[in-house]
């Protein structure tokens, strides 16, 4: 895709119980909002393993989210809690990745906010607007093209 | 021309301690010189790259290549024995996920250079030279030399490998252990690795002393602070790999006192091993708001260096993203 | 991470939902892209999935074409991912090779243009394909159901339910917090529009609470713990004490008569303090239980530790017991109702209504009383400083609809408040005036109810009053309160002076509102009720499953709509009962044990202590019945081998991968 | 303990009492002022009618003066000013294009003004601040003979107070109550006193003065406690007029709460302007001694 319509593509993680819901009620609600985003449910913002989140970068996102219950109103007790441990050392790696704090973002919004989905969709999107593109896998190309110079027969294989 | 296998041993970007390993067979090494026919070994003896050309294609049997590829050189030599070997063998950490050498791929091409050839306080290169590709010869005449690479590469990501053997080193019995496994019957299913797919607390001394309920509240650095010799590092607050890391080396670091750093490499069900680092160590800290948290991280300085201390190459993101040429 | 396996047969369906789908996302582009997926063998849209005929069209082609995978693209999972999984296992396809795709929601509800959302569409429809490849068998797991039911909060919500269960056999706890059942509307005089008893209609159905011998009811008690799971809670009730023993006391008020206090000194709950008891007391005459209670914050035995104990020696029947401990009771029920009603605004936020300020400012619930028979005044309406209204003026919206008090509109203000006008009409004969922002009278009679005052000669004026003041500016209005208000429709200001002010205050979750929800946990709407699982169709149903709501703890309502929620909660709560079994979505987790390293790590992740580390094995293993699904130990596990139901990681992994690569 | 302070014209001019007293009262405490330099008049709430931006400009320079001295935080004890200061920094915060229009203007005497100063009134300082302690160490003569009320006015608490309950403040009552004075409850303490409306329609004016001069009479107040010139100035001076149109005693003595705090100190009436007040009747004064 070139630079100029370069949209932000954006994965989601959200709770089953609150922000999940949040998001059908953004829905049911008629909001509206920016397309970027796309959803992926999971039953606690516990379940997601930091390996999904570089697994998405890898794969080209440029930003993820990650939606779960306010603190204290985890449906599982303390899931969130643990959410935000993973996602607090996750940045701290990320950052020597050379991967922009905002393209991360862990948010609580419960299941009667359907207002907040939108502006945290809304804004992330802008957020990530104004960073660029991240482009992992295009990265990864450009990385490799100094393979290519060589004529190395039939076993030649690339990453990806 | 004898009947028995024919073995090669190449080495890549790595110390040489792999190669120090096969050596550390001690007696061993010659029940197996007695068993096979070394073709290409140059640390030990001399064989040209010529030699190796000569040889039919797939006429080597097992070629194990340890280290990362780096350069050109490296490389070519890579294909050169995957044309004539029928089985490749990842040997070590840096050939089976870039090992430490992959660290570099934080930095780039230039800042390696730079800071070796020129930056050293070491060095004395006044008219800052540094490598390059071509030369000219005391007859005046063109040398093409090996490129330096922007990028350290495991060596699956240049040729197919058909095992892998992690470590740093593979220790003695392992070594054994799988020439044996490969001059016998029964192979293992290809692109294996040949370790238990079971993690190091598996066949930890320690096992026992680790709690159910573990809940860490500030991670330490081991340089820094007194070692326990009997409980569990982890439930010390060091950051032990061992429960991310295969099994296999009997967990020789833990009984030197040392946490596991992960050369094994993770199990088959983990695609990135330092995701799963920071999965574990995060679940297993304390704190319930920010400062909590960041408190308890506060003494892991180098999260990248200490959770793909092995792993970088493979990696799901393989380096840092931004870094020049 | 593409695997074409030649034995995956996929049916892929996206629905039009009318034109609430089809309107925005090109539907047959989707169709087209999809068909064109390895392993995909049908790819279909519909003008409406969930439908009989679109559901056997699925039927029919899985059958026909020997598909083991499906994917639809409709609505929310939360809303018909258990239509569609019926239908897999009508086919005879095990249910949870489904995955659905929330093209309605996510997509078509909240994005109007309609490339972008069908791009959009497009991405999320090939993640499921993607995922759904990794999909597994699974069988949904029994758990047998307990047959008693809880019921927390005694009003009429709770005593309904009771009662409705109890009929049909089962066992019912009623728990309330405050010495008698009967709630709010035990205290109200007459109901809107009907203008019938609220005591002759409630008093009867709290008679049969005490008589019918399958309810247990446990009064001035609250719900401290509850554990487990639906079908299966343990729940562990507070019993504070009450210092007279319920099943020897008959009511007779000899110990009241005897008290060491002769004048009653305390403010009287009951009556919102316009009347005053004694330290031992009964709540109101038709309490239920009809018993005495010692209030040991008053008591001069628990005071000083010094009295004659005149009460002790007037029971004839030796109830009263001084050494009364408070008890944590443990029940075991199946199913739970929530029925904790509301509490009223408290006016003295706003201070220019001069609530606590004037005496003649009532709250619409004392007024309540005070126009009650067996209230502080036997009916007469005699206000704070003894004299009778000639002129009476009551303020809708008080703490409703408002920016700075309650944004909601608290349903029944304007309805009681027409009541009240018509009762203190009535009692008084005053000149009443209302002030209203807009009157709303939805409701069956309610609008007829409204004409009829106007043909009482009550005054409406459309504003919403600024201030109650004792200031007069001219003779008339010396001595009253005066209210100015901009009569919107006249367009003037006026001071109109009363005599009595009545604030029709609005309705809020009531105090222990979030407490319940944290030993619940059930959610909480914005405004602080409990949060329904779905606004029109689980609107009793929380998102713990064997929690009902009923009446105002979900948001305000009057008597009519409290009665049918206390049905509602009922019959839902009874139909789980009555299967025997609840059947818990298989979501849960488990060991690969042969490649667990036993590294506990874990272990104190989870919540539920549903893993525990097997001393012999050296491994850990996961109970299936107390594991929940959240899926954190999954995330955890630094090998991988603990394994989340439906939430595998190469089931996700290759989601993530679906959404960004296709094409 | 320094702060910023910003007086205003009001207080060199109609107001000079409420000055006189204020900076007696800080000195006693030991309250350090240190005024801004050059600074000019806030333009008050009549030049917002003729032109915003300009007005906007009038007190961003004060403001800007203040950032350039390195200060974060004013006292002005004037209401109009304390209101219009706050009104300016809600302006520029709110809408960035005036704050750029007003930057620009403000660049031409090469100063920019950020929009952040905290606005602070007397009342919230001395109450907030715990000066409390200082003013009751301090207090010599109690004043427990006499009975008053507080009357805040609207300017001070509605829109932009935050540091007081804008619909039931409580900050003056709390510091007159530490001279001893029995302070009396008065509902209308945070009504209009009518402002300029006394000049433009007099009636209404007048009304709204009445009022609050009976009920304060009605309550039996010895004096009304002020805080604002404009209401001192209004309350004190249509007293003569407005017990000719209602013919009706009302009249009162208005004293500046610094005034009240003051006496209680032992300073003289003449050091805190109290014997400039209009309404100072000789039985009153005597009475004070």
């Amino acid at each position: 895709m070139s630079e100029q319509n370069w949209e932000p593509k954006i994965i989601a993680f959200f709770c089953n119980w609150c922000t999940y819901t949040a998001a059908d009620l953004a829905g049911v609600s008629k909001l509206s909002y920016a397309p970027n985003v796309k959803i992926i449910r999971v039953m606690c913002s516990g379940r997601v393993d930091p390996q999904f989140v570089l697994y998405a970068f890898a794969n080209g996102a440029d930003g993820v989210l990650i939606g779960g219950c306010h603190p204290g109103d985890c449906h599982y007790s303390e899931g969130n809690y643990k959410t935000l441990r993973r996602i607090s050392l996750l940045k701290k790696m990320l950052t020597q990745f050379g991967i922009e704090d905002d393209r991360m973002r862990l948010e609580w919004i419960s299941g009667a906010e359907g207002e907040k989905v939108k502006t945290v969709i809304n804004e992330m999107t802008e957020n990530i607007r104004k960073l660029g593109p991240l482009n992992i896998p295009e990265k990864f190309i450009t990385w490799d093209r100094e393979l290519e110079k060589r004529n190395r027969g039939s076993e030649y294989k690339l990453r990806v | 021309m004898s009947s028995k296998p024919k073995v090669a041993f190449y080495w890549c970007a790595s110390c040489g301690g792999c190669e120090e390993a096969v050596v550390d067979l001690a007696e061993d090494i010659l029940e197996v010189v007695k068993l096979v026919d070394i073709v290409f070994w140059p640390v030990a003896m001399d064989f040209k790259k010529r030699d190796v050309e000569a040889l039919p294609d797939k006429s080597i049997n097992i070629a194990f290549i340890n280290g990362a590829i780096r350069t050109s050189e490296q490389e070519e030599i890579a294909y050169l024995l995957r044309e004539k070997s029928q089985l490749i063998i990842a040997f070590g950490s840096c050939a089976c996920f870039g090992g430490i050498p992959a660290l570099a791929n934080l930095y780039s091409k230039f800042e390696v250079l730079n800071d070796v050839y020129i930056e050293s306080p070491t060095v004395d290169n006044a008219a800052k030279f540094l490598p390059q590709t071509t030369s000219i010869d005391n007859n005046g005449k063109q040398i093409e030399l090996p490129e330096f690479y922007s990028q350290v590469r495991a060596l699956d990501e240049i040729i197919s490998v058909d095992y892998y053997l992690p470590g740093c080193a593979p220790t003695p019995k392992l070594i054994a252990n799988t020439i044996n496994m490969l001059l016998g019957d029964n192979l293992p299913t290809a692109g294996s690795t040949l370790l238990p797919d079971i993690a190091l607390c598996e066949e930890c001394p320690r096992k026992d002393s680790k709690p159910t309920d573990l809940s860490i509240t500030e991670y330490k650095r081991i340089c820094e602070n007194l070692v326990d010799p009997e409980k569990c590092l982890l439930a010390q607050g060091f950051l032990c790999m061992g429960p991310i890391t295969r099994s296999g080396c009997e967990a020789l670091c833990i009984k030197g006192n040392m946490p596991c750093t992960g050369c094994l490499g993770p199990t088959s069900r983990v695609v990135d091993f330092g995701a799963k680092a920071v999965s574990m160590f995060a679940s297993l800290s304390s704190g319930k708001n920010e400062e909590e948290i960041e408190k308890n991280y506060a003494q892991v300085m180098d999260p990248v260096g200490t959770f793909y201390r092995y792993h970088l190459s493979k990696s799901l993101l393989r380096g840092k993203l931004e870094r020049g040429i | 991470m593409s695997t074409n396996n030649k034995e995956i047969r996929i049916g892929f369906y996206i629905c039009h939902c009318g034109t609430n789908i089809a309107g925005v996302v090109d539907v047959d582009k989707i169709r087209e892209f999809i068909a064109k997926k390895d392993n995909v063998v049908v790819s279909r849209n519909y003008k409406y999935m969930c439908s009989d005929p679109g559901q056997e069209l699925i039927q029919k082609d899985i059958q026909e074409h020997r598909l083991n995978r499906i994917v639809v693209a409709s609505c929310s999972p939360l809303l018909h991912e258990k239509t569609f999984r019926n239908t897999l296992e009508k086919a005879g396809l095990n249910p949870f090779y489904l995955q659905m795709v929330n093209v309605r929601e996510h997509v078509a509800w909240v994005h109007s243009d309609n490339e972008k959302a069908t791009e959009k569409a497009k991405a999320l429809c090939n993640a499921a394909i993607n995922r759904v490849r990794y999909n597994k068998p699974l069988e949904k797991k029994r758990v047998p159901f307990h047959q008693d039911v809880l019921i927390i909060g005694g009003g009429i919500a709770g005593i309904h339910s009771a009662l409705i269960l109890a009929s049909a056999g089962k066992k019912v706890y009623l728990v309330e917090k405050k010495p008698t059942i009967g709630g709010h509307m035990a205290m109200f005089d007459k109901t809107f529009p009907t203008l019938d008893c609220a005591a002759c209609i409630l008093t009867p159905k709290m008679s049969a609470i005490k008589e019918n011998k399958n309810v247990v009811l446990w009064t001035n008690s609250e719900v401290i713990k509850v554990e487990g799971y639906v079908g299966n809670f343990k729940v562990t009730i507070k019993r504070n004490p009450r210092y007279v023993r319920e099943d020897l006391c008959i009511g007779c008020g000899q110990c009241i008569e005897s008290c060491s206090y002769k004048e009653a000194k305390y403010p009287d709950e009951f009556n919102l303090g316009l009347s005053k008891r004694k330290p031992i007391y009964i709540p109101f005459p038709q309490a239920i239980p009809n018993s005495a209670i010692i209030d040991d914050k008053t008591c001069i035995h628990f005071k000083m530790g010094k009295c004659k104990q005149m009460c002790l020696s007037a029971c004839e029947r030796n109830a009263i017991d001084f050494n009364q401990k408070e008890e944590l009771r443990e029940i075991q029920v199946g199913a739970i109702i929530v029925a904790t009603g509301f509490k009223i605004y408290d006016p003295q936020k706003e201070p220019e209504y001069g609530y606590g300020v004037y005496p003649n400012v009532y709250t619409s619930l004392e007024v309540e009383r005070l126009i009650n028979a067996s209230g502080p005044t036997a009916g007469e309406v005699i206000l704070r400083d003894g004299t009778k209204p000639k002129s009476i003026g009551i303020i809708h919206c008080i703490g409703s609809r408002s920016e700075k008090a309650n944004k909601w509109c608290s349903r029944v203000c304007c309805m009681y408040s027409l009541k009240l006008a018509y009762l203190l009409k009535k009692h008084t004969h005053a000149e009443i005036y209302n002030f209203y922002i807009d009157m709303r009278t939805p409701g069956k009679m309610y609008e007829e109810f409204y004409d009829r005052l106007l043909m009482e000669r009550v005054h409406f004026i459309r504003g919403k009053v600024a201030e109650v003041t004792d200031i007069s500016l001219v003779k008339e209005e010396e001595g009253k309160l005066i209210l100015r208000v901009e009569d919107t429709l006249a367009s003037v200001i006026r001071r109109i002076p009363v005599d009595m002010v009545v604030l029709s205050v609005g309705l809020e979750p009531s105090e222990d509102t979030q407490k319940l929800a944290h030993i619940l946990n059930i959610g909480l709407s914005a405004e602080g009720f409990f949060q329904e699982r779905h606004p029109k169709l689980a609107p009793v149903s929380t998102f713990s499953e064997g929690i009902f709501i009923a009446g105002c703890c979900q948001g305000p309502k009057d008597i009519p709509d409290t009665v049918a929620q206390a049905g509602a909660s009922a019959a839902e709560a009874m139909a789980m009962i009555d299967a025997g079994y609840f059947e818990i979505e298989p979501i849960t987790a488990h060991v690969l044990d042969e490649f667990c390293s036993g590294c506990k790590s874990c272990i104190n992740i989870c919540p539920y202590s549903a893993i525990s580390y097997d001393e012999s094995k050296k491994k850990v293993f996961v109970n299936e019945t107390l594991c929940k699904g959240c899926g954190t130990c999954s995330a955890t596990c630094p090998s991988g081998v603990m394994k989340q139901n439906l939430f595998e990681d190469d089931q996700i992994l290759n989601e993530i991968e679906g959404l960004l690569v296709y094409e | 303990m320094k702060y910023f302070y910003y007086p205003g014209c009001s207080l060199r001019g109609m107001g000079k009492a409420y000055e006189e007293s204020w900076l007696k009262v800080c000195q006693k405490i030991g309250i350090h002022l240190e005024e801004i330099e050059d600074w000019n008049c806030c333009g008050s709430t009549t030049y917002l009618g003729f032109d915003e931006i300009k007005s906007l400009v009038l007190v961003s320079r004060n403001l800007a003066m203040l950032e350039k001295e390195g200060g974060s935080e004013v006292i002005t004890p004037c209401i109009a000013c304390y209101y219009l200061f706050n009104r300016t920094n809600h302006n520029l915060r709110d809408y960035p294009q005036l704050k750029t229009e007003t930057n620009k203007m403000l660049q031409e005497v090469g100063l920019t003004y950020s929009g952040n100063v905290k606005v602070r009134h007397p009342l919230d300082v001395l109450v907030n601040d715990g000066w409390m302690e200082k003013i009751s160490q301090n207090i010599e003569k109690r004043l427990e003979r006499f009975k008053a009320v507080c009357y805040y006015g609207c300017q001070l608490l509605r829109p932009y107070c935050e540091f007081d309950n804008p619909k039931n403040p409580k900050n003056m009552d709390i510091l007159v109550s530490l001279t001893g004075v029995d302070v009396l409850d008065y509902p209308l303490k945070t009504k209009c006193c009518g402002a300029i409306i006394t000049s433009n329609i007099p009636e209404k004016g007048l009304e709204l003065v009445y009022v609050l001069l009976k009920e304060a009479r009605k309550r039996k107040a010895d004096f009304i406690v002020v805080t604002c010139p404009l209401c001192q100035f209004n309350l004190e001076f249509q007293q003569e007029k407005i017990m000719k149109v209602y013919e009706e005693d009302v009249g009162l003595p208005i004293l500046y709460y610094t005034q009240v705090l003051g006496l209680a100190m032992g300073i003289s009436l003449k050091e805190l302007g109290i014997t400039r007040c209009l309404t100072l009747t000789p039985e009153f004064e005597r009475s004070l001694i």
